[in-house]
């Protein structure tokens, strides 16, 4: 089972702070994943597509969407970082 | 080491700890960081009531605990500490603390700009601010990319 | 404000003074220098016992304001301030402070590092050191002197 | 009357720390009133012609030895400073 955690601007944006999927076998990569996620959600396929940069977390660790993704994955998308 | 907190920090009590545990330094250094009244230039939003900071529990203590080594890893630290909060904080208050020591003033000095610098960029907090008229997330700055830069040299 | 004194000083009462002077800050910048073990790589003459610090009333004072004003001029500060012990200190004590407070992380790293550069060369002040075996006076370091070439870069 | 002073290393070299000087015409400049201070002092010469760096400041200000000097200045030897 796939984890998905969302923060800041994109959890709001999307509702939704977290959720599990069961990754469907042709999902393979980051971007496969995100265009599994936006097919049948608009405000999802808005915001991964919008002017406003979307970072990608894959355990913990920022990845580029050609990463590959395994089941049990914990993947997290979130807007650039903004502490200290 | 390194905390991640709702609760405000003593500087006083972490510089006490630090100096008794960094053994013989001869520099500490500590940044606090502090809520400003504006943020950006964002003047006609009004002056900020307060700032709301998010972050991605196990991602940030992780991406924190990798900065203090990559410090460790480049300076001949003594002792280093980051203390970040999380949580609605107000004008004026803590939001973060780096201090390092070390026998000599430059190693203390870079390595404490280093973990902010890489802190900004990489740590997964973000911060949202509610003014008088509005509530907005802040944008990242490029000034805290390009501040990466000087560190990434040859 | 610069301060030459024999007493120690609380680094806490500083932050806290500079916190309330400083205004909209969003970084406060400290650092502290103490008295080490073993001066320079002299490790024969065993142990330092005690540090004399001796300095010349007047140019000292003018000194630390002239370095102060450069800072003031090249970084947007809210506060600065400046603590230098004289006479008799021994293992760990505190000797100097510097602390810097502005809106952004930037100016006041740099300007606290900038002090401190500008008063190991030009502030006159001389360190003694009694170890176990020696009395000495600490000779001036070649690497002070290039601390400063950064700071004197078009 | 000139005011000389003597720091650190070089106050104990010459086991003085202060004394006044009445500036003779022909003392004009900090090279000169090394010299003066020599010529009749070994001690001295042997402090201002060894191997280790000696400073001057006229006036609480640095100076070289090519700097004129004054009636009234205030004239400071010491080695290079050690503060921080």
């Amino acid at each position: 089972m796939l984890t998905i955690q969302y923060f800041a601007s994109i959890r709001e944006a999307l509702s939704r702070s977290e959720e599990e999927l069961l990754l469907p076998v042709d999902v393979t990569s980051v971007q496969a994943l995100i265009d599994h996620l936006g097919a049948n959600n608009a405000k999802f396929a808005a915001v991964f597509n919008g002017d406003k940069k979307v970072l990608v977390a894959v355990n913990q660790t920022i990845v580029d969407r050609k990463h590959s993704l395994s089941e049990n994955d914990e993947v997290a998308f979130f807007p650039p970082m903004t502490g200290g | 080491m390194i905390s991640i907190q709702n609760e405000d920090f003593s500087l006083n009590d972490e510089y006490s700890a630090i100096r008794s545990r960094a053994g013989d330094a001869g520099a500490i250094v500590t940044f606090t960081g502090l809520v400003r009244e504006i943020y950006g230039d964002n003047s006609a939003a009004g002056a900020v009531q307060s700032l709301t900071l998010e972050h991605y529990p196990g991602m940030t203590e992780k991406c924190l605990q990798d900065i203090q080594k990559k410090a460790e890893d480049r300076w001949p630290l003594l002792a280093t500490r980051i203390i970040h909060r999380v949580g609605e904080l107000h004008s004026h208050d803590q939001i973060v603390l780096v201090a390092t020591a070390s026998a000599h003033r430059h190693a203390a000095f870079e390595s404490a700009e280093f973990i902010m610098d890489y802190l900004k960029s990489e740590a997964p907090f973000w911060k949202k601010q509610k003014s008088a008229n509005e509530t907005s997330w802040i944008e990242s700055r490029a000034s805290d990319k390009t501040a990466l830069d000087r560190w990434q040299k040859p």
